[in-house]
Parts: C-alpha cells; structure tokens; sequence
C-alpha cells in the first residue's frame, strides 16, 4: 500500500497540470464572455471526457474498441429519460415503464445515474466480449455499437427511433463540464495506477509474461471496460444537455472515429495523450476554419477554399502519426518541468 | 463512412468575430443558421437562396419598417453540436429572425439555441411536426409542409383519380421525414372506403440492394395498384431503379424528397411515377410568377432551381416579412402573434395558415407531377380533404 | 419455388458484392496487417471517376458513357491506380507501425479522399445511368430476375475464378499468398515486401472499383459516402472469415449477405426494422465461437 | 576469410536489452553452435542477422559487405539463408510451394522455372518424403517432415550459409538425428556453413564442430564442442554456478 501512495505522490503531477490546462480554457472562455465560444470550450471538455474514457480501457489494454461511443449513446437517452418532462416523454416516447415516465431529475443527477446504467451494460458486454483479443474484439465492440444503434433507432416507443428525442434540459454555463472533466482526468489517473491498471498496462506491453505471473487478462480488461464505459456514459449525458436533443446517429461512426483518432493523435497509451490530442486538434481545426473564413493580412484576406479545411485536417494528422507514429505524447506523460517523464506507476513494473 | 461531415470538434470561426457582441437593435437583421459545408448544404443552400431572392425584393422595395433588411450567416458544418454554436452565433449577432436548416435533426440545436434567447426561428424546409412548437417551442416555425400531408395527398389523390385500391407501403427507416410520409398515408389510407394494403416491408437508405424487399412485392398474388415509397436521397434512386428494374411496373407514389429532374437519367423512361410538389420547377406551374420566380433564381444563382425545396424559402421571408409589417415590430410576441393569425394566407405556392397549436402546415394544395417517359410534368393539384389533426401527427 | 430462387439470387447477388469487398480489404490486411480503412472511399472515388467535377444537381457524365470493355477497365484502372498511390504516398511510411497508428491513418487517408470529392462534386449525390441496358429483368427458370443481378453474380464468379488462378498458378500470387500467411518468414525467403505490398494494394483498388461500378449500375447513384456500408460489411466478413484468409473472407462476405437477406424474409414487418441488430449479433457470436475466424490461416500472427 | 562477422552488436527491445555488444566471425565451411539457455539472446542474434530485428548498435557484415539494417530479402538475396524457431512452415501452401518459394531471388532471373526444377530434384533426392508429399499441405505434416520441408526450403534459394534457430524443438531424438545427418551431409556436398542455435549443447558436442555459450546476451565460451563438453567452466557457465 505505501508502494501505491509513492506512485500516487510519483506521477499526481500528470492530472494536476492536465486539470490546470482545462481550467485555463474554462476562464477564457468567460474572459471572452461570448455564447458561441463558450459553446465551443464545453464541447472541447465533452471530447476530453469521451477520449479519457476511451483512454481508460483502449489505452490500458491495447485493445482498439470501435463501441464505446454505443455506451455514451445509452448514457444520453438515460439522461433524456431522467430528465425530460414526464408529459413530453409521454407523448414521444410512450413506452417508457410507468416509473421512468414520472421521475424527472435535476441533470447533475441524471448525469450520475446515466453514467452507472452505461457502466451496468458495459460489464454485460464485456462478461461476453473480453475473452476476445486483437481485432477480433475490435470488430466485436464495432457489432456492437452497431446493435445498440440499430436497436435505439427503431425502438420507437422508448427511444422515439431515429427521431430526436426533445425537451432535454440545455445547460450553457461551463462548470458542469468542466468538473465532469476533471473528474474523468482523475479516475483515469486512479485506474492507471492502481493495481488492476497496472496489471493490465503490464498484460498490454508483455502478454505472456503477465499471464505468466498470474494476471488474469479477461479480468483486468473487463474493469477497465466497465470504467470507461461509465465514463462515456456521463459524457453522453452531458452532450445531451449541452444541445438540448439527442438521437441515435449522433453516436455512430463519425463520433466513434473523432474521439478515436484524437485518442491515437495524442497517444493511445498516455493520459496526457488523450487530453492533448482532444485540445491540440480542436485548435488545429480551429485555426483552419480561420483560414477558411479568410484572415486579414495587412490589406489582402488570405482564405483557403471551403471544404480544404477536413482534406488539410486528415493530411495533418497523417503528417502527426509519420513523424510521431506512437502519437504525440507516446507513451509518456506530462510532468513537471525538469521532471523526467514516464508513465503513470511504470517506475516499478 | 458516416453521412455527416466529421469534425465534430472544435471552435467555430465566427463565434470569436461575434464574441464582441455587436447586437444592433435599430437594424433588422435576419440571421442563417445554416449548412454552407457537409451533407446538409446541398438542401440549405437552394432554400437560402430563394430567401435571399425574397429578402433583396423586400430591400428593393424600401425594406421592412422603412429599414433595409440585413443577413448575417453561421455555418453548421452539417453538425448538431456546431448548430448549437450557430445558433448561438447568429443570436450574439442580434439576429431577429434565426433561419435553421432544413432539415429537423440538423436544424433544432440551433433552434432551441434561439429559443432560449426569445428570438423567432423559422426552419427552411423542415417537414416534421416537430419543427415548431412541439419540437422547439411557441417561437419556432417551419416554412414547409409536414411529410405526413404528402402521404395523405397522395392516398388520397390517387384513390380518387386513379381509381387505386390496393396499396403497398414501402419505408425506407433512415429519417423521420420519411416516416412522416408513411405516417400520414396510414393516416389516410382508412379513411378510403374499400382501399386496403396489401403488403408492407421497411429499407434502409443505404441499403447496397433491396432486392428482398422487391422479391416480397413480387410474391404478392398480384402486384398492387400503386406503391406508397417513403424515402428520400440518395436512397430513393436506387429503390426506383431497382423496383423497376425487376419489372414492377406498379404507380409509385412519393414525398416531395424526390421532386427535380437531375437523377431521372439514372432510371431511363420512368413512367408511372408521382410526385407532390408545392411548385413546378418545370416551367409548367399553373401560376405564372412561378415561373418568373424560377427565371429569378437562374438570374441569382446561375442555375434553374433543381427541386421544390428552393421554394419553402421564399415562403419563409415572405410571411415573416407581412407579420413584421402587420406587428410593425419585430419584437418576438408581436410578430409570432401576428403570424398565429394568418389563416389560408396566399403565398406565391399556395395558401398557409399558421395557428397557436401548431406552426406548420397540416394541410396544403399539393401540384402533382407525373414523370411519364423520362419526362415530369403537372398533371393535376390535390389538397386534402381535411387537416391531419395535430394528434394524429403527434403519435 | 419462383420465389425461393429469386431469394436464393438476391442473398447471391448482395453476398457478390460483401465477398468482392472482404477480398479487397483482406488482400491488404494479408500483407501488411492494415485494416484498410480508406476502401469505402475507393470504391465511391472510382464511380466519381466517371463524372466531370461540378457541383450543380446533374452529373456531368465523362467516362461513364463509355461502352462497357472501356468503361470496365477504365473504371478498374482508377481504382488500382488510387490505392497504389495511397500506398506509395501515405502506408508505405507507416510498415514498423502498430495496426492501431496505420488504421488511424487509413481513416485519415479515407476522411481527405471524401473530402476533396465533396470539394469537385458537392455532397448531393449524383445520378448517373451506368450501362443502363442491364436494368430489365430476364427470365431464369419461371422467376423474372433483374438482369444485372444475374451479371453481378456471373461477375463475382468470374473474378473469383480469375484471382484464384492468378494467386496459384503464378509466382506473383505465390509470393502473395505467402506473404498472406507469414510475411516475415516470406522475406527471409527473399520475396520482395514492396513488390508484394504493391500488388496487394493494385488488387485490392481492382476490386474496389468493382464493386463501385456494380454499386452505381444498381443504384444509378454516385454518392461520396457509397462505399461506407459496404466497407463495414466487408471488414466484418474479413474477421469472421479467418484473419488473412482469403478463401475465409469470400465465404464470410457471402455468408453475411445471406444473413440479411434471409432475415430480411423470414423476420415479421415490427421485427424487420431490427435486421442489422441480429446480423450483428450473429457476428459476435461467430467471433465468440471462433474468434480466430471461420477458416483461419494457420501461422497468421495477431499483431492487432 | 570471414563471411559473417559481428561486431560489437547489441539488441534492444524497449527497455530490456536482449544481446550487449556481441563480437564473432564464422569461416566459409564452418559450423558453428550458438548454445545457451533461454533468453540468453541466441534467437535475438539470429534474427538481427537476418535483418528481422535492426540491432540497436554495432555491425554485421556477411560475404564482405555491411548488411547491418538491410532488409531481410536483401540479405536473404545475398546467401544467408534463415531456418526460424519453430520452423514456420506455409501452412495452407503445397509442399511443393514451400520449396518453390526458396527460389525467390531467382524469380526475375532467365529460366529460373529450369534452375527450379533442378534444384527441386536436388531436395527431393535429399528428402525423398518431401516428394511423396509434394502435392499435399505443408500444414499436415509432421514436425520432422516440417523441419526437412524448412531446410529444404533454405536450401532452394542456394545460400552460402543457413541459420537454422532450434532444429531440435519439439522433436523425438530418432527425428533428430536424422535432421543432423542430413545436415552435416548437405554441408559436405555444398560446402555450407552451417550456424545452429540449440538450447542444450549436447548435440553440438555429438556434432562437433565450433560452439559458442550465450548467457544475459553476452558470449561467454567460444571454442571446440568437444573440447568444451570435457571443461568445467563450461558447466559453471552453463548453469550459472560461481556468479559474482
């Protein structure tokens, strides 16, 4: 155990500093006091919670999961459900059992629940998933995601199918979503060093050798599975009210590779990675759409031509894995200056 | 892979240039939270033009309130989060009508964003009941007409025109305009003495072949009089073609989402094909100033509007401008108030009506064009026999 | 009976193109352990291929108008000649990295192809009449069957047929079928990694097109995101078909395209809507039954 | 002259470093057994050889030219042919492929089919169970089989010298002897050099010849099997008595 609490003392630096940066993107987006960048810093904290939780499980295990975004798909219409009130949710979705359709829950509440019942399911699926490995499990998750999908787009009665679901509490002030972040910064960080994430991140780097000294793989797996799962639950149910609709195609495969590719971009196996990855990206894309909008340069407008923006995007990001093919933080992570950097807990593995 | 564009991330441009917040209120400003980029824009772009058209009319005539009517712009990236941000945008911008794009899906983050903020939204083609009230709240319109009034016309128009009694119904699960279509034919449908269906089965959009769904219809001990298809682009092509192709030879009866002449290469000499437009973009409309109209936006945009879509736009500026003028105003309550009041209000494509439970069209006079040959063409205009309750739509 | 043959042809003529698709990708996962996700764009870039760029509603219609023994090969060139360049361009820098990094970077790779196609020829999809003679049906044994159904399957066939001689009987689809297997162990053999990589990729573009100029004779459309359904299909089958497994891949897309199509049948009107949610939980019972793939080949290390 | 020579080569993965500066040179004609217990490196040896793994420093030089960090075709190009661990056959390809495969280098070359077929005679004059089964799948054979197949295999491509990594594994010792005997056959009709790497030096002392002790990544004992078989410090070496 006091092993445990000098890792702790060891590696706290990493989430403090990542934590420090949200908080700098939370007050200058009241500094600027604009609605729409404000808008735009919440959904930076949201992609931060879906790639933390994608870290939690693909970063530890080293196994790629195209479904986790089918967890923050239950999380949002959870919260939907928790949320809306009971005689809207009685017209769209009539479905719903007599109890669901008369509580109504402040969101913060909702948000709590919606991420157990996404971690409730992602313990099922990992019961029956983990025992695969490699692509195997990959495409496994993938069918997945594509049954939840396919199941929440024509559920009618409960989900109201692939029509939006409506009446869901718009929250716009930034602190849920910067605490929701913050919290997920923090339970990465407590899995990655606590004994089940160093045995997986130990399995990830040499199977058999893990295997050997006893780790059972499957177990280990299905933790981290249930974690990040509840993980992207709560950012489902927090994307949820941060437009006020949901529907099922807003979890599919375009969310699944966004969160995806920031994951790797950043660095599949770092904490640091999966927070950099969503906050260098989105201000990457950020000055491109400077760009596309045209940007005064002395007294001529310099603009690239609409659409070049995603081609530019995609042939940076392939440029990122050429020069970075581990991703830009690799596998370390950050520290304080001057202090060497490592993974969270590998001292002594 | 998906059918939206991708970068869902990120900071919008113009949510930094509007940050400053430069809301002039002795200005009217019409702001468009609308798709410039991705899927979407193909279906925005033609409807904001024809808006625009309207918009430079209005100007041309000495404004709205004796003010010029000036347009700012936001672009959704085709994305929900990002129309949310639009929305946002355009508010910040002091928009006093926030125009959100066509479709429901795309178009309601960016009209909840206005309606938290009191502003009047209008949704430029949306066709489902949510689009308004219901959907968004008592400061929301749409300048279309709900799907469901499309299916029910068509039941009904070819019922009674063409003497069709068995009816296949076939939906395509992709989106709710779609089911919209189906439900306002099952709407209908019943209220037909002696019309019955006699089969019915689902696809979707991106289906590589229906071919099942197909050989279902052709297992049918005789093939039905005519097939409610409830579907939209670019779905809608291949289920024609390959309806066709296996020599069903059955009316198929359609929404407006496959109005335009653009893709009938794909399915050379279409015939029995019907279609329910709000105005002809074949230069055969009964009204004439259709017609001008369309010599207008070739003017504006250098090409021939390619579907009724363009049309719902010009609607759009068209009644908010009179409820401006009646209100004399465009404080949010007067001018929904005034809108409330229009009853059967003649527009250039057709009449609209606009009541304080629902901001929609729940009936409307329906062109019908039959494509026969390869060739479209008005044939005939259809409105239903009466409104579809706001219950039935509510279901 | 008529009936039951008019099934038995669509699960064929759907399984035609999950099976041509499966190939494409295992081809390359083979050789080089990407799981190509830029493929579904391949097969919308070469059906765009036919059209000039113009963003207004009407295709204009370039190559497609030519008669089919240009158009096929016109068509395949484009598609061999864009995964060759991709290769070239952008995988062959990415051979020492993990399956993770290159998957993202075909996904990348994949994102900047839609992308500058939305750029020529804008997001609303195209129409266009490919080989429009194919679009009346024939008569086969009392059941009136789309004739380009019958020439979709005949065509599968044939290019099944082709491949497999061309991976048996030459050394090229020696080298590659060894390389399939154990690539490593094959280059200590002295078989040339790129030569063989190269190939793959040629083919594998070869096939892709295949599939768009099926696809769009079928649909009449071209759409940017075309590919996107098949692509999954096809990824699909090449797991459950058995990693690297050639043979395996084929058997699973057709099997695959069974599945819907039968479940598409049997499954009652309120049931039917669900169709995609038992075919993929088929999928994972499969993978859970034999995660190694139906017909696995032996020596294939799993390195994703 | 020397026709494969190291020099100070060590090999690395990630943090573990399997072989520290590791310096020797094989003879033409000579066999030479690298012995060792586990993880003593001798498999990461071969494998840097034959270009599998770049090594993280040092040289190698085969047949006078540096090969350090060349791709394995190359190398394999260029004579030194490598038996893996565990033998690695092409499980769903004929036996007959198998072989065929060997004369990859050739492939480009005038009438490479001819020189195949001769050489193909050759092995299965060599191995005449290869030619029974010549039509059948690799994968069904024997282990035994599967290691004649491999080394055949080598041979096809007409190497100068042949790596073989555990020829032993997983063999009956009657199988054994056979691989040996045809072993030492083959590099007295085609002066091979022959480097072996085997976990027990037993069969090197059989075999005689060259042998050389790994332990920790680091060459320990180089000299005659026979010879060493007697000595003491080979069996402290060997099971690590008298560390300091």
């Amino acid at each position: 155990m006091a092993k445990r609490a000098s890792i702790a003392r060891r590696t706290i630096a990493t989430p403090v500093i990542l934590c420090v940066i949200l908080l700098g993107l939370a007050l200058l987006a009241l500094w600027t006091g604009s609605k729409p960048f404000n808008q735009t810093i919440i959904e930076i904290f949201l992609r931060v919670i879906l790639v933390v939780g994608l870290y939690i499980f693909v970063g530890n295990s080293g196994v790629i999961s195209f479904g986790h975004i089918g967890f923050t798909c239950l999380g949002a219409y959870a919260a939907a459900w928790l949320t809306i009130p009971p005689m809207m949710k009685g017209i769209s979705m009539p479905g719903l059992p007599d109890w669901l359709m008369q509580t109504q829950l402040p969101y913060w509440a909702a948000a709590g629940l919606a991420a157990l019942f996404a971690a409730v399911f992602a313990a099922i699926f990992g019961r029956i998933l983990m025992r695969l490995s490699g692509i195997a499990a990959s495409i496994a998750t993938f069918a997945m995601l594509a049954m939840i999908i396919t199941i929440y787009s024509n559920w009618e009665s409960v989900t109201a199918a692939t029509s939006s679901v409506i009446g869901i509490p718009i929250v716009r002030t930034i602190w849920p979503y910067l605490i929701g972040a913050v919290l997920t910064v923090f339970v990465a960080w407590g899995h990655a060093i606590s004994r089940s994430g160093l045995a997986l991140r130990a399995a990830r780097d040499e199977p058999t050798a893990a295997a050997a000294s006893g780790v059972d793989i499957a177990c280990e797996r299905l933790i981290a599975f249930t974690l990040s799962g509840g993980v992207m639950g709560l950012g489902g149910a927090l994307f949820a009210h941060s437009i006020g609709v949901v529907t099922p195609d807003t979890f599919y495969l375009g969310l699944t590779f966004t969160t995806l590719s920031m994951l790797v971009v950043g660095g599949m196996g770092s904490l640091s990675g999966a927070v950099l990855g969503v906050v260098i990206l989105s201000s990457l894309i950020q000055v491109l759409r400077w760009l596309e909008k045209g940007v005064q340069i002395g007294d001529s407008t310099l603009a690239i031509p609409n659409g070049l923006q995603e081609i530019a995007l995609g042939v940076v990001m392939i440029l990122i894995l050429v020069f970075r093919p581990a991703g830009i933080m690799g596998n370390s992570e950050l520290h304080w200056p001057l202090a060497r950097a490592e993974e969270p807990g590998h001292g002594d593995t | 892979m998906t059918r939206r564009g991708i970068w869902t991330i990120a900071l919008s441009t113009t949510a930094l240039c509007a940050s400053a917040g430069w809301a002039q209120d002795d200005k009217i400003i019409v702001g468009f939270a609308t798709a410039e980029s991705g899927f979407m824009q193909a279906y925005d772009k033609p409807a904001q033009d024809a808006a625009m058209i309207r918009i430079g009319e209005i100007n041309a005539a000495g404004g709205l309130l004796g003010q010029q009517i000036e347009v700012v712009t936001a672009d959704t990236k085709t994305d929900r989060a990002e129309g949310a941000k639009a929305g946002l945008t355009v508010v910040d911008a002091g928009a006093d009508l926030v125009v959100v794009s066509c479709d429901y899906d795309f178009g309601s983050p960016a009209a909840l964003a206005a309606e938290s903020s009191g502003k009047v939204s209008f949704f430029l083609c949306a066709e489902s009941i949510k689009a308004g009230i219901q959907g968004v709240g008592p400061n929301s319109f749409s300048a279309s007409v709900l799907a469901a009034v499309q299916g029910a016309t068509m039941a009904e128009w070819a019922y009674n025109k063409k003497g069709a009694r068995n009816f296949y119904r076939l939906l395509d699960t992709w989106t709710e305009y779609n089911k919209g279509i189906c439900d306002g034919f099952d709407y209908m449908l019943p209220k037909l003495a002696d019309a019955k269906l006699v089969g019915e089965d689902t696809f979707k959009n991106e289906d590589a072949s229906i071919a099942a769904q197909i050989t279902r219809i052709k297992s049918l001990p005789a093939e039905p009089d005519a097939i409610m298809l409830c579907t939209m682009m670019p779905g809608a092509v291949s289920a024609i073609k390959q309806i066709r192709a296996a020599g069903i030879n059955a009316m198929i009866l359609n929404g407006s989402g496959v109005d335009g002449s653009y893709w009938l290469s794909a399915v050379p000499d279409l015939s029995n094909f019907y279609v329910p437009v709000q105005g002809s973009i074949y230069g055969d409309d009964p009204n004439p100033d259709v017609t001008a109209f369309n010599g207008k936006y070739k003017e504006a945009t250098g090409g021939d509007p390619s579907t009724q879509y363009v049309y719902p736009g010009y609607v759009m500026i068209d009644v908010w401008a009179k409820a401006v003028e009646r209100a004399g105003t465009t404080e949010t309550a007067a001018v929904v108030a005034e809108l409330e009041k229009m009853k059967d209000e003649p527009t250039l494509f057709g009449p609209r009506t606009f009541t304080n439970e629902i901001h929609h069209q729940n009936r409307a006079r329906y062109l019908i064009v039959e494509t026969n040959a390869g060739k479209p063409a008005v044939v005939d205009e259809w409105t239903i026999s009466e409104p579809i309750p706001v219950a039935d739509l509510m279901k | 009976m008529a009936g039951l043959l008019q099934t038995l042809f669509d699960a064929l003529s759907l399984g035609s193109l999950y099976a041509l698709g499966a190939l494409g990708i295992a081809l390359i996962f083979g050789v080089m352990r990407l799981v190509n996700f830029a493929h579904g764009d391949v097969i919308s870039f070469s059906v765009f291929a036919l059209l000039w760029p113009s963003i207004d509603a009407v295709a204009v219609v370039f190559a497609g108008n030519l008669p089919w023994f240009l158009l096929v090969p016109f068509t395949l060139t484009m598609g061999a000649g864009l995964a060759v360049a991709s290769e070239l361009l952008v995988f062959r820098r990415f051979r020492r990295a993990n399956p993770a990094t290159m998957m993202i970077a075909s996904f990348a790779l994949g994102f900047v192809i839609r992308y500058f196609l939305l750029m020529l020829f804008s997001s609303r999809p195209k129409s266009i009449s490919l080989l429009p003679a194919l679009s009346q049906p024939v008569e086969v044994f009392g059941a009136r069957i789309p004739l380009l159904q019958v020439i979709i399957i005949g065509a599968t066939l044939l290019i099944l047929v082709g491949l497999t001689s061309f991976l048996k009987r030459t050394r090229y689809g020696l080298e590659m079928r060894a390389a399939a297997e154990n690539f490593t162990m094959a280059r200590m053999l002295g078989v040339r990694a790129n030569r063989v990589i190269m190939g793959a990729f040629a083919l594998s573009g070869a096939l892709a097109a295949a599939i768009g100029l099926i696809l769009a004779a079928q649909t009449g459309t071209a759409d940017i995101q075309m590919g996107g359904a098949v692509m999954l299909m096809a990824f699909i089958a090449t797991v459950i078909g058995g990693l690297g497994s050639l043979p395996g891949a084929v058997l699973a897309g057709f099997l695959l395209g069974a599945a819907s199509v039968v479940m598409q049948v049997v499954l009652p009107a309120e049931a039917r809507v669900f169709r995609d949610a038992f075919v993929y939980g088929a999928v994972i019972v499969v993978l859970i039954w034999r995660p190694q793939g139906l017909l696995s080949a032996r020596g294939t290390k799993e390195r994703v | 002259m020397s026709l494969l020579a190291l020099s100070n080569v060590t090999i690395r993965y990630g943090r573990l470093t399997a072989v520290r500066n590791v310096t020797w040179a094989i003879t033409e004609g000579e066999t030479l057994f690298i012995t060792g217990p586990n993880g003593a490196g001798k498999s990461s040896l071969l494998k840097a050889i034959a270009g599998v793994v770049p090594p993280a420093g040092g040289r190698i030089d085969f047949g006078g030219r540096d090969i350090t960090g060349q791709a394995p075709e190359t190398i394999a190009r260029m004579g030194l042919s490598m038996v893996p661990e565990g033998r690695e056959v092409f499980g769903s390809l004929t036996v007959e492929e198998n072989l065929l495969l060997g004369t990859g280098m050739h492939a480009r070359t005038r009438g490479w089919r001819a020189r195949a077929a001769s050489e193909l005679e050759a092995i299965y004059t060599t191995f005449p169970m290869l030619k029974d089964r010549r039509a059948g799948q690799a994968g069904l054979l024997s282990g035994g089989q599967q290691q004649m197949l491999v080394i055949g295999r080598a041979l096809m491509t007409n190497p100068a010298l042949i790596a073989i990594d555990e020829p032993s594994l997983g063999l009956a010792p009657n199988i054994i002897d056979q691989v040996y005997e045809r072993l030492i056959a083959l590099q007295a009709q085609r002066s091979l050099t022959l480097l072996i790497v085997e976990q027990s030096a037993t069969r090197a002392m059989l075999v005689g010849g060259r042998m050389m002790l790994m332990r920790g990544g680091e060459v320990l004992l180089d000299g005659d099997a026979r010879a060493m078989g007697q000595s003491e410090a080979m069996q402290s070496a060997y099971f690590g008595y008298g560390e300091h």
